[in-house]
């Protein structure tokens, strides 16, 4: 997964979603974010620089 | 929340802002900190529809000078804080009380030191409320026990302030400022409203700070017929400067707490609930007397003669009501949310009785409930 | 630097915070932290220093050594351990409220003396703490739980104010763009002297609700809309924006910097004595 | 019930209007009843986000309890409230929840009633934002604590203006599916 | 206006005053007087306001209502007065220490709110009445009883600082030329808004002899052969002025004035409430 | 003068400022105020020699901001201040108290209240030591009556701070801040300095606020090999925020007090000067108590059996000494130069004596000579 | 007299006498300040302005 | 004198080293002749310009007095000192004046001394700046409180280096032309 979401740190504020500038994000139910299509993820980062909660990680190519 | 209205469920903050513009305020200087804000929060709204002043400002220590500032132009001014924001204030309050400048100062006390508890109720400012600033100086304080008495004790701070031109503190604190309960406030013209005595006499002999015979100097407003001059230092009875005479150090000091003294019966105002036949008499004030009532309720109903020694005005300390009443009983309780602040002052206004006191004190940010009292009242008999 | 590397700079046993969904001031926190990893500062060297408020809250959470102060005076605390200790790396985060208004004296002060010190304020237009009262960043007009009929006092340009206090570099970043941010804060650490990093922050929960922002990235794009890229070089603290809010390096100077200044006196001093 | 001192713990998401839901009933009590009340909350940061509280004890005398110490009546609207804020109450305290979102509630001792007052907000009224409104109702009813007219009394004074009617539909509806619970 | 007609402004009973022999206080409140003369400001009317140093001695010899403050607090009293009573003139003569020191946070914010007062600063580079420590005015390596191997501080700019800040009239004027320091606090009394006038004092007791002046008139004249004139139009605060002090009007802006700004409001309100 | 050399003719001022450099203070930050400002004029002379730091900061609140900055950062740090100046103090001062930072406040008191009588010399801010900051706190405060002892308290004060992790308040006045007289200051072998306690455990199972068992926990120095966090809110072990913890709020501040009360053998600081025998006990400190020493020379030359018990620590008030001294006295002769503040605290100690009380104050800006103090003591036999 | 010098308030600092542009102030023994040749002085108030200590008057023409 | 203790005040124009003088005194007595002395002066913007004083206690044993409560010996320069300071001079205090600037000086049970001090400074010495010191020499023959030889190490100590031979010459030209009045 390009990245991974701490749901127990995630607030669901919704900035992520709006900040993909590839528009990857959506929430669920829960109104908690998930990545509906990793493959399209570049691993720009930009979701988790925004995210005011450090929920957002995106895991190191080696750690992969 | 219209104050013009009867019956109303109101915050004791709320009760303490409308007693405050009942009793003519009209300028207030704030500066936002739990557990007060509440108050300079419905100054904010209200105050302009009266063509009042409401101005936050960058500190306490800015908020406080505009108060006296305004004052001294002739509005009945006050602000409003919490432990961390009156200690700050303290400079300005010795001012004011030295030169003689009416000014309410409420304190909703939280817990210390430093930012403590920001959000929970504590009474361990008391003694600051009487020592905060340095220097030999008298002060006025008043306590109130309900959301009622917070909007009676700021009318009376502000009548007791403009009287004897003092600043007088309110000290609530976070139960009594946050808790809403039902209050019918007076009407406004049941109310007795005070204002500072104006000179009479012709502008070039006016001296600001003369006595009159009353000890409280009569006190012109600013941009009236009377020019004046006010000076931090000591002063002689034009006002100004006088900071190497010995003799006009030593009256004037003594003067600021004469007209103190000499007014005690107007002051003094203590609250005695089935204190008369009472064997144990608990000694508290505010919220914690509050508990203390409902105390003395549930040991009267067990045959427990107990009863409440409340401090309404708590400075000047009332040694000798406190020592009248105490003269009969065998045990005080002084019940207090602090480490118990009041206790040398209790044990010097019975310094000459055989009653035995005692302590009851807690400081971690909880009410001392009713319960807490009863059991120690039970452990005395 | 590895991706999430930053997060040794982190407490994480300390999360979630306690930050409202949305605030701003997580995002400028990240922001701050990437620059420390960039800069590898070993968190036993580092001290971050804040007061009271919402912003003194990226304290708890930051693995370094950390010391929350009172109220305002951040600052003076700092300068007292950045004298000490002219060793250490010192940060500070300020509120809009703290930095700035009770605080304001201090600020201009350490800007003054040139302190090596680098204050990031997290500027949210509101006291967000106690509650949604007015600041004096709080912008003209908008409304506030004690500006209920719309602010009537002028609002600081805060970084032009430091830069006239003194301050040799002086920054201005958004939440909309923590990269850059971020590499504001960098520049403010390498910086020696008196840095100032304004962090254009959000508080949703106060200032945007009182003032019809309907969520936190409304308030983030608001800002963004009006902000423009300046430069140092061709930037000046007097002119005219039309409303626009300059951000970017604004200000960088060499001047004689206080420690390194004292630094220099005792050296001449003992050199002075034992000859 | 008796003519005592009833302490009521009202807790739920912050957001959720509790503390809204606490000083209505507080103010149906004393200013529409004649009865007495008091009320108090948490405040400040610690309060914002997550749980939420807000407190009432209701009387026929004067009160003079300023703190809860044991709830006789609790209600709680989310799980995380639930948890928090149950620890105190009293061993035979009236326990009031949201089934929907309290779904783990071990009260073995306690009476615990269900009342689904968000799905009933949500179905009936067409709205989350009055589920306070719903939850006075029903605490209305369970409890017998207030009155239904001086509720309706304190919700229209209360309210929004331009919002009364819904708030009072809101009361009621929560009224009448727990009337038959008490 | 007469000659001598300034002289009903001050207490001359109280002549004469303490201020050392040479010092630069009495020619700063002289010219502040001929402004007053030439405007006929009603001494009922208005209110000096001072807090404490040399600089406060201005207040018990000017006959008008006279306010002597707490240190660096002159600017919160001076508000209040002013708020309650928007239709009195309210002048403040600050220290450089008392105004730029302890009082800096209340000069910028009575700057930025844009309240009516007019300041002047008596700026004699050293805390006078506590015996020559440094202030923030001292200039860069002068000596002082606490900087006494030179101060190590930058000095402020002060009128940059309080134009930073949002002053809407600055100023700077030399006790070498009283006229002109005269006119300059005339326009800023004139002026509706936050006025700020540096006036360059001279303190011949402490810091003259510790830097070696040998009189007072040495201090004025240093002070005179570095200054050059300036014109609003042209200065900006933030031009090199290589050592040079400008003087005359800094800077002059057209803002909302704080209590302009309540009285509509109030009015708006009261009209709201009766209609 | 050099602190080297041996006999010399030195001002209080100084005294202090050099008792403070041989303790190790390497950190002063200063704000210029009459009667202290010799104080930071010797220290900006003489740290920078040392490699010490002197600033002068931009109002007192800085300065003792700084100083409690620096003594974190591990040195030993100090600033000195007059009333004015220790009021706006006041909420840092509590900071430090709460979070345990040693520093150490000189308070040259001079007569308030505000500016009132900047260079004459009173003793009433004794009060305000006492209970200047918001909250429940304990205070240690130290009252030199000479020049030798405004150096040695220095160092005490110094050391004391150190030791029990507290603020620590000199409070000289403004008779012995300036008066000079010969000093043979000790040697510096002669002198016992204290060091704070340091964590020996590992890094990550440092607590900085977890009682080792003594009371005063150990405290790392920023920049060391430990990290860790303090906070001016209600805090646990840990040093973290735990605003709404009631047991642990309840225990910090008793912490607080017991760390003091447990060492009062260490703390308190009385000098009985005559007084196993007296029928008059004189209770004064500082300048007055100088006064009083001579004024009992006088009483005994005439028969009369008077002593002096004086109060070298004022804070925490010494109960159990002055009970235990009275106990044998009829008469209590209670000296100060303000309006008396002590009086409650001398009532309260003596509240099971039947020992008399009597005051004799004076609130002017002049000392109380030995011959006020004699004919004092002549009234009572 | 075009100038009168208050000899009370005059603190003897000597500015008046460098600041006249027509030199025509001096001090005598005692170090007081007094105008050498009154028919000089074109009143133009220079020394009145720099003074200090308010020390010096000019009177008005109609009050010669 | 005998063995008690003496109470000096001296005083004079601002700026004529009063103060200097009066430390001098102290040292002279307590660091070069092993006897006690306490010294205290005016302060603040009060002791600026105008009249300025010093005063200094002296004895042979330890002192306990803290301010000066009536002068023994007065020592004044200026009219304006004299008239400013001498009012609580004890009945028979020594008093020790320049005739040339205390032109007034009614004492008539006083023991006044006349000493041209700035006379003798300005024709012996040159320099009218040791006037303080030619003073202290007067002082010290009249009143024998100090003497002459703790006096010259006290002044060889404290003046600026460089200038001990003058400040010398001036005590010994004090003492000197005094030294016949005693
Ligand atoms: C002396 C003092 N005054 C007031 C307060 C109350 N207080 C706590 S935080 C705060 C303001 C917070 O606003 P800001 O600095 O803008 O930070 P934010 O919460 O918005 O991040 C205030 C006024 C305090 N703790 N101490
Ligand atoms: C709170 C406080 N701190 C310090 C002082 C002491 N103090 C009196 S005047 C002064 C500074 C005066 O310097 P400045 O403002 O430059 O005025 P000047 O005397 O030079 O005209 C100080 C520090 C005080 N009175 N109050
Ligand atoms: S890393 Fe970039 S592309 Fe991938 S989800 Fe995040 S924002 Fe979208
Ligand atoms: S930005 Fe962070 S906190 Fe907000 S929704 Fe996305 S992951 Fe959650
Ligand atoms: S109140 Fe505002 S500033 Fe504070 S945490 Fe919430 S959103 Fe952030
Ligand atoms: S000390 Fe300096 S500023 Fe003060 S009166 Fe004397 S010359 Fe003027
Ligand atoms: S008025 Fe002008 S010309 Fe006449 S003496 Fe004064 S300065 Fe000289
Ligand atoms: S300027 Fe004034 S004070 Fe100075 S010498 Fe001339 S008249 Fe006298
Ligand atoms: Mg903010
Ligand atoms: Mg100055």
């Amino acid at each position: 997964m390009p990245i991974v979401i701490n749901e127990h740190w995630c607030k669901k504020c919704l900035i992520c979603i709006e900040m993909c500038p590839r528009n990857l994000i959506e929430a669920d139910e829960q109104g908690l974010p998930y990545l509906k299509d990793p493959d399209e993820c570049n691993e720009c980062e930009n979701c988790a620089w925004v995210c005011p909660d450090f929920a957002i990680d995106i895991p190191e190519k080696e750690e992969v | 929340m219209n104050s013009g209205c009867n019956m109303q469920f109101l915050q004791g903050n709320e009760a303490c802002a409308l007693g405050a513009i009942e009793a003519g305020v009209r300028f207030f200087g704030g500066y936002p900190i739990t557990p007060a804000t509440e108050i300079a929060e419905v100054m904010a709204r209200e105050l302009p529809k009266l063509g009042g002043v409401f101005v936050q400002f960058e500190d306490e220590i800015a908020s406080i000078g505009a108060v006296i500032g305004a004052s001294v132009a002739g509005t009945k001014a006050m602000t409003a804080t919490s432990g961390p924001g009156f200690s700050l204030k303290q400079e300005n309050l010795g001012y004011a009380i030295h030169v003689q400048i009416p000014c309410v100062v409420v304190n909703v006390m939280r817990g210390g030191p430093s930012t403590g508890l920001p959000t929970l109720p504590s009474q361990s400012d008391v003694m600051q409320a009487r020592w905060g600033t340095h220097g030999d100086h008298p002060i006025i304080a008043l306590a109130p026990y309900s959301v009622r008495e917070c909007f009676d004790l700021t009318v009376r701070a502000v009548n007791l302030s403009e009287r004897f031109r003092i600043p007088v503190i309110v000290l609530s604190d976070a139960i009594i400022g946050h808790v809403r309960e039902k209050v019918v406030l007076p009407k406004r013209e049941e109310l007795t409203l005070v204002e500072r005595k104006k000179p009479t006499v012709d502008p070039e002999d006016y001296k600001p700070f003369e006595d009159d015979g009353t000890g409280i100097p009569p006190m012109a407003n600013l941009g009236e017929d009377y020019l004046f001059h006010i000076t931090s230092n000591n002063y002689d009875d034009e006002g100004f400067p006088a900071t190497n005479d010995h003799d006009i150090a030593g009256r004037r000091i003594k003067s600021l707490y004469n007209k103190i003294e000499r007014y005690r019966d107007e002051i003094d105002d203590v609250d005695l609930f089935m204190v008369e036949d009472a064997e144990i008499i608990i000694v508290a004030y505010g919220s914690t007397a509050r508990s203390a009532r409902r105390a003395v309720m549930m040991a009267r109903e067990e045959g427990i003669k107990a009863g409440l020694f409340r401090l309404k005005t708590i400075w000047p300390f009332p040694y000798d009501h406190l020592k009248a009443a105490a003269e009969s009983a065998n045990h005080l309780l002084l019940a207090e949310m602090n480490m118990s602040q009041l206790d040398s002052e209790v044990r010097s206004a019975t310094h000459d009785l055989e009653t035995k006191l005692h302590g009851l004190h807690q400081s971690n940010g909880m009410l001392i409930t009713p319960y807490q009292i009863y059991d120690s009242l039970k452990g005395l008999v | 630097m590895k991706r999430n590397s930053y997060k040794k700079y982190l407490r994480t046993h300390k999360l979630p915070h306690i930050w409202c969904p949305g605030c701003g001031h997580g995002i400028i926190l990240g922001a701050a932290l990437r620059a420390m990893d960039e800069l590898e500062l070993d968190p036993y060297k580092t001290v971050a220093v804040t007061a009271i408020g919402c912003s003194a809250r990226t304290n708890a959470i930051m693995n370094c050594n950390t010391i929350q102060t009172t109220h305002g005076r951040s600052l003076t605390f700092a300068s007292g351990i950045k004298m000490a200790r002219p060793d250490l790396t010192v940060l500070l985060f300020v509120g809009d409220g703290d930095g700035a208004a009770i605080g304001g004296n201090h600020l201009i002060h350490a800007a003054r003396r040139n302190v090596d010190l680098t204050t990031i304020l997290l500027n949210n237009s509101i006291y967000g703490m106690t509650g949604g009262q007015y600041s004096p960043l709080t912008p003209y007009q908008k409304t506030a739980s004690t500006s209920p009929y719309g602010n009537l006092e002028q609002d600081f340009d805060v970084c032009k104010l430091a830069d006239a206090a003194g301050a040799s570099y002086v920054a201005r970043g958004i939440a909309h763009d923590p990269r850059h941010l971020s590499r504001l804060i960098r520049g403010g650490i390498e910086h020696k002297g008196f840095s100032f990093i304004e962090g254009i922050s959000q508080c949703p929960t106060y200032y945007g609700r009182r003032n019809k922002f309907s969520s936190p990235l409304e308030i983030m794009r608001w800002v963004k809309e009006r902000s423009v890229r300046v430069k140092p070089e061709t930037y000046n603290f007097s002119q005219d924006m039309d409303g626009a809010i300059p951000v970017g390096l604004l200000s960088h100077r060499n001047l004689p910097e206080f420690t390194d200044e004292y630094r220099k006196l005792v050296e001449q001093l003992q050199k002075g004595d034992n000859a | 019930m008796n003519n005592k001192e009833y302490q009521v713990r009202l807790s739920g998401f912050g957001g959720q209007g509790i503390i809204l839901a606490g000083i209505i009933l507080g103010e149906a009590v004393s200013l529409y009843e004649n009865r007495f009340a008091v009320q108090f909350q948490s405040y400040g940061p610690e309060a914002r986000g997550g749980a939420s509280r807000a407190e009432v004890v209701i009387s026929d005398e004067e009160i003079d309890l300023l703190e809860l110490i044991e709830p006789d009546v609790f209600l709680a609207l989310s799980q995380q409230a639930f948890d928090k804020y149950i620890g105190d109450a009293h061993e035979k305290a009236l326990v009031i929840v949201d089934p929907d979102y309290v779904t783990n509630a071990p009260l073995s001792s306690r009476k615990v009633f269900a009342v689904p007052v968000s799905r009933i907000a949500r179905e009936q009224i067409g709205k989350t934002i009055v589920i306070n409104m719903v939850a006075l109702g029903a605490l209305a009813a369970i409890t017998g604590l207030v009155g239904i007219d001086a509720l309706k009394k304190a919700v229209s004074a209360r309210v929004p203006p331009g919002t009364e009617k819904i708030n009072l539909k809101a009361v009621l509806a929560g009224y009448e599916s727990a009337r038959e619970m008490n």
